[in-house]
């Protein structure tokens, strides 16, 4: 199992109830782990509209995690 | 740093002053106003969530690309953090260069990338009191929503 | 009146809040600096020599025009007439829109029109004590000229 | 013969050595009052870069002239 610390942003953070949780997973990528979180950000498919970061760099859902790794998932975004 | 976050009214004045240069003699401004309707519904205020660490690196690369790639001699950008009223100014964008066509240019670039890659997100506040995410309806899968969410 | 001639340095801050609107989500500027240099001559300063009557009818034709055929909400031109120092503002545009993409296409449209329809002039100092009207190369037919022209 | 009024602007000016004069002529159009003219302003063909106007109102150099006409003559405009 790795340790990961999960941060999440905006609507995803209004439905998870909280802003950060570290979670014990199984999830090889991104994907797997935004897949296995989803009942806590709502969201089946990230892909195309949704952002993934590890430790403040952008990374791809097919990115693997690592323990450690902390991830921010991030809503579609909106600036301007 | 050409890629700045505040939570404070952006001064334009100042950021114009900063790109003062006798090389230039174009400058090209973009202002992003907060507007009193979005898709239908009328808006009384609205707030920014910016992720600060990527929003700015992410805009430096931005400005970076975009200034390299078109023969401009500088840009700045900034955003807003935190809530806003109807008219408040949520994003700058200036771009000086020699010529006009490369700063217009650049400035169309550099806020159309700042738009779809900057994790900055907004909420919208509503006269009927409601308040959503813009552009948060695709995140709405599982039918369980509390906030109402749109198209924008 | 949207365009304007003016004598002094243009208050660019007073004419964007000219242009506040509730209605707008973006305002895209113009401003057009004089710089040092020019076809390879170092520039030290500038006059613009302007006939207002038909500058400022020929001004709110093109914005007439343009704010007609580009869903913006409004605009605003002002150009100098006189003596200008290097760094100084020669003209400014801004457009005001609910969406950008209006707002860049018109600033640009009626920035390129003012270029070529107003009945303005342009004189040149040069670091070499010699003066030039801008553009008026193709008058030498006579070969008769007392000052230096150029392309520009 | 017409009694026209002609107005030279920014490089016209200087050649001429003055900004109006009342002249007498059998020009019909524009085009022929410059030409007849060129040794005033010092160009022989303003089309594609002269502009004119007459009592203020652009013109063409087709545009015919009538007598008490305030014709301004404009070499290649560079605002902005």
């Amino acid at each position: 199992m790795k340790k990961i610390t999960v941060r999440y942003f905006a609507l995803f953070r209004d439905r998870a109830g909280c802003a950060e949780e570290i979670i014990e997973t199984q999830a090889a990528t991104t994907l797997d782990l935004f897949t296995a979180l989803k009942d806590r950000h709502g969201t089946d498919d990230p892909r195309g509209h949704c952002k993934v970061a590890i430790n403040d760099v952008m990374a791809d859902w097919d990115t693997p995690i690592s323990t450690g790794d902390v991830v921010l998932l991030f809503p579609p975004v909106a600036g301007g | 740093m050409r890629m700045q976050i505040t939570d404070t009214a952006i001064d334009t004045r100042a950021l114009q002053d900063q790109l003062a240069d006798h090389r230039a003699g174009a400058l090209v401004t973009f202002e992003g106003w907060i507007r009193n309707h979005n898709e239908g519904r009328d808006v009384t205020a609205l707030e920014y969530e910016v992720y600060k660490p990527l929003a700015i690196s992410e805009g430096e690369a931005i400005i970076q690309s975009v200034t390299t790639e078109i023969d401009v001699i500088d840009a700045l950008a900034v955003h807003r953090e935190g809530y806003l009223d109807l008219g408040g100014c949520a994003v700058w964008v200036g771009v000086i260069s020699a010529h006009r066509d490369e700063a217009f240019r650049a400035c169309r670039r550099i806020i159309d990338d700042i738009k779809v890659r900057l994790p900055i997100w907004k909420k919208e506040f509503y006269v009927d009191g409601d308040s959503g995410w813009v552009n948060c309806e695709r995140c709405a899968a599982h039918g369980h929503e509390h906030h109402h969410h749109h198209r924008s």
